[in-house]
């Protein structure tokens, strides 16, 4: 059977340059970068190439990266580190309503700790308010964390302009750049970020590593406590071979970022296009050109997420869900939810994220079989019923 | 995630559609949750002639209407009434824990639809 | 030039079955565990085989293991998370004063945030005396966490009678096996624990993973916030390359543990003695029976330890020190100067570790090399002179 | 983490030993911090002419102590005590930060040593 993989913001597969760097390194180096000999030297050059590789893929310097155990510990790093930090200065937080659990889970969690966070509504693609950010701006504000672009939807914010905001009132400002560093332009100068979250395996490197790009002078308690390493920010013995995949893989994301850009976006359209044509009562959820170039997010009325995702992965598509069922906590996605969208949309919501691995013909191949798909769902829907009657 | 009868069923539901002229309907589930599931059944001499359903909802939905009704079609009503969540869930091989609950509703269901065919027996009677 | 690995108790090589699997892995599989469809599920499976194998090993059932990205994230998501969920019932904590960082800064942390942490002593052998934790105990416990061996001087602690003496007060209790596991038998059911840390690089696993175990029933508040992965215990797309490598590497521990245990203690023995029958003015810091069988750990009065740890890796040798020079925090050895050692002994400190990668003739080597630098390095030794007058 | 010249010296340190008959000694240093440096000078005609260092110390320790008697050897006093820590570490190709402070002790252990000589001059004047 054909495979197509479309979840592409979920996770990537190694790019085979940063698999075969990895093998390389994982059977020749495996020193602890901490350690005084030539074995520890040795992994401590590598370790610290990838970092440079890392900062150039954001215009970043090297010693401002720290890495981490991924996109979740780079989020709860920024702001359980600023929370920690400043408590003494204030305890209010500012960030929206439609960021990833990484970063809403952990803001909820300071709310539980005395801290007081407001959560900012998003307009009906997606887009936050700069206005509304300098509206929500407190005496004892210390943190503003917006995301750059979300994961769902794939609705790129105004970061530029909340930079500018944060800075003009000395708050710090985080971003999760998770979903796009290495997918669109990311320069912390010029989004005026103090802080910048990052994964790696959204960009064909591996999972369990990530980095939180700190600014010089930004002060930052840690949250892992230890052995000191990361110059103290993050201790734990480094993720060596990982860290080395995402040096070779942010290095590789800069170098072909434009080429992708347009490749992914060609295609991306053509499946919306096609999508349309094929099928009604659909809807495509974000906005139309404030968007990651690779994101498409459709609802399809009447039909359940996770029947639709599981009916495709029967025909060889992976795709993901913003459906209550496809999620173990059985709670719909919060961002759709925050768009305003009806329930019955929400639940039948697919998310299809392209990337290196497809082709034309996948999408041709998706056009060929999805109607049939959500037309076999609607079948037997109640709710598509009510619909035609 | 899902055991191999789960699959088997919600690739080939079983018994799904409407029945028009339906002795009694029953629905359970709401929009919010994102599971519905509606259950119809034609009954006769006490048994249940016909037994079909609608569902909006996941895999482990499809599935258990689909058992539900594959358990149900040709009982009594005292033989259907004994159906339960446990009992469909067992026949299925097994539902993962967080989906025990909200998407295994077609037993419920089944109930329901015993009862609005008991209730309009009731008013034809009297 | 001769390459002599002696830090096995730093980090170890990936294991050949290791890197092999991780190998295979990283080309094939790349789903996110979290996914419903087919990419996804097979990443899940194979995860869980890992999971297994990590149980097996400390005789848990799967379902109690959490992965991490480390030895140093399970020791704060055990004394984080326990402080974070018990701190109503009381804010007392016990340790010991040779416990790693990952748990001696860890409970300084919440020392500075209102909890009170007694740090037990130790005898000038590095044994922590049970009747001391049974004294520390107060209404107000919530926590005892003794590490199971030492890193730096592989004493191996009481932890059975010590996990006894929690279970028959009501506490929970960790213990740090890092260190152990694998090297000696370790059963979370014999030695009464209720979590422990693991960590896969010191088994030649890769670093960057690590699981704790939690015993069913054992309440923990998560300390990174999220997408919920590991049933909530620990957010973040799971490091799945890693994970199976830990996996690999935890089966082949418990498979040649007795082998390997006899074998490495038999060139330790015999690295001991040569050093002994060569070198004056030495010492072997922690206990001589009670003892890691890969551990060995000198002082040779008179001479610096980073110096020493300099000149052996000029000849081939890779060991490690607990100078304060040899730390990046200038701090010397708590644990040596726990034991009561003066910093002149302190500073001349020099672990050795033994494991896979070493021969019989590894040790002639370092018999043969060691005598001199030292010689030569307490011939300008302001120290040395000193004790020969 | 050390330069090439770091380790050049501390592979073969210049001047390393006692003077026994010394014109003056510096010691500085302690124990607990684990980096001990003694500075011995033969003064004549107000010229080091000879300089030598003992250490108990780390890698820096014994390059900045090779290398502060390199660049005293042969100086009068006067140039002799411009030698400061940086000269050192600059000679040197640059120290690790965390290493400039405790491990870089010979430009005030040859500065001890010189006064100890004035000191002793003063006393044999007087
Ligand atoms: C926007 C965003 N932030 C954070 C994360 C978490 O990163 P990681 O998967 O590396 O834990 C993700 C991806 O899951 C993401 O899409
Ligand atoms: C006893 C002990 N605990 C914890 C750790 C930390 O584990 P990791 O290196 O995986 O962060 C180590 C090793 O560094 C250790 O030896």
């Amino acid at each position: 059977m054909r495979s197509v993989y479309l979840d592409h913001a979920a996770t990537t597969p190694l790019h085979p340059e940063v698999s075969s760097l990895m093998g390389e390194f994982m059977r020749e180096i495996f020193g602890n970068p901490s350690s005084l000999h030539s074995f520890g030297r040795e992994a401590r050059k590598w370790m610290e190439e990838a970092r440079q590789k890392v900062a150039n893929l954001i215009g970043a310097s090297a010693e401002e990266i720290v890495f981490t155990s991924g996109g979740t510990e780079a989020d709860n790093l920024a702001i359980l580190g600023v929370a920690l930090s400043r408590s003494e200065k204030g305890r209010h937080i500012i960030t929206s309503s439609i960021e990833h659990h990484a970063v809403l889970d952990t803001c909820k969690f300071l709310a539980k700790k005395g801290f007081e966070v407001t959560f900012l509504p998003v307009d009906r693609y997606g887009i936050i308010d700069p206005d509304d950010v300098r509206k929500a701006i407190r005496k004892d504000t210390i943190l503003i964390t917006i995301m750059h672009a979300n994961n769902e939807i794939g609705t790129i914010e105004p970061i530029e302009e909340i930079g500018k905001i944060a800075r003009d009132h000395g708050i710090i400002f985080h971003t999760d750049a998770v979903q796009t560093a290495g997918k669109i332009p990311v320069d912390v100068n010029t989004l005026n970020v103090d802080l910048l979250s990052l994964s790696a395996h959204k960009i064909y490197g591996p999972k369990g590593v990530g980095a939180l790009y700190v600014r010089k002078g930004v002060r930052l308690e840690p949250i892992l406590h230890g052995g000191g390493q990361e110059r103290k920010y993050r201790s734990g013995t480094e993720n060596t071979i990982g860290i080395v995949g995402f040096g070779k893989a942010a290095e590789i994301a800069a170098r072909d970022l434009d080429q992708e850009f347009s490749r992914t976006k060609r295609l991306r359209d053509k499946l919306i296009r096609g999508i349309f044509e094929k099928i009604p009562d659909v809807r495509l959820n974000g906005h139309l050109k404030q968007r990651l170039p690779h994101n498409a997010n459709f609802s399809f009325f009447g039909v359940e997420g996770e029947s639709l995702i599981l009916s495709l992965d029967l025909q060889g598509i992976a795709a993901s869900s913003g459906s209550a069922c496809s999620s173990r906590s059985l709670q719909p996605s919060h961002v759709l939810a925050a768009l305003g969208l009806p329930y019955e949309w929400i639940h039948g919501s697919v998310r299809m994220t392209l990337g290196r691995t497809n082709t034309e013909s996948d999408i041709d191949y998706v056009l060929e079989v999805l109607p049939d798909i959500v037309a076999r769902l609607r079948s037997f829907s109640p709710l598509a019923r009510k619909l035609q009657a | 995630m899902y055991s191999e009868k789960v699959m088997a069923h919600f690739r080939n539901p079983q018994n799904v559609g409407e029945i028009p002229d339906a002795s009694g309907v029953g629905e359970v589930g709401n929009v919010i949750c994102g599971d519905i599931l509606r259950v119809y059944i034609k009954v006769r001499d006490n048994v249940l002639e016909d037994v079909k359903f609608m569902t909006f909802g996941c895999a482990a939905a499809v599935a258990s209407g689909s058992m539900t009704t594959v358990l149900a079609k040709g009982r009594t009503i005292e033989e259907a009434l004994q159906i339960t969540k446990k009992t469909v869930a067992e026949a299925l091989g097994g539902l993962p824990p967080h989906k025990r609950h909200c998407s295994n509703l077609a037993a419920d269901a089944l109930r329901k639809a015993i009862e609005d065919w008991k209730h309009k027996e009731a008013r034809t009677v009297s």
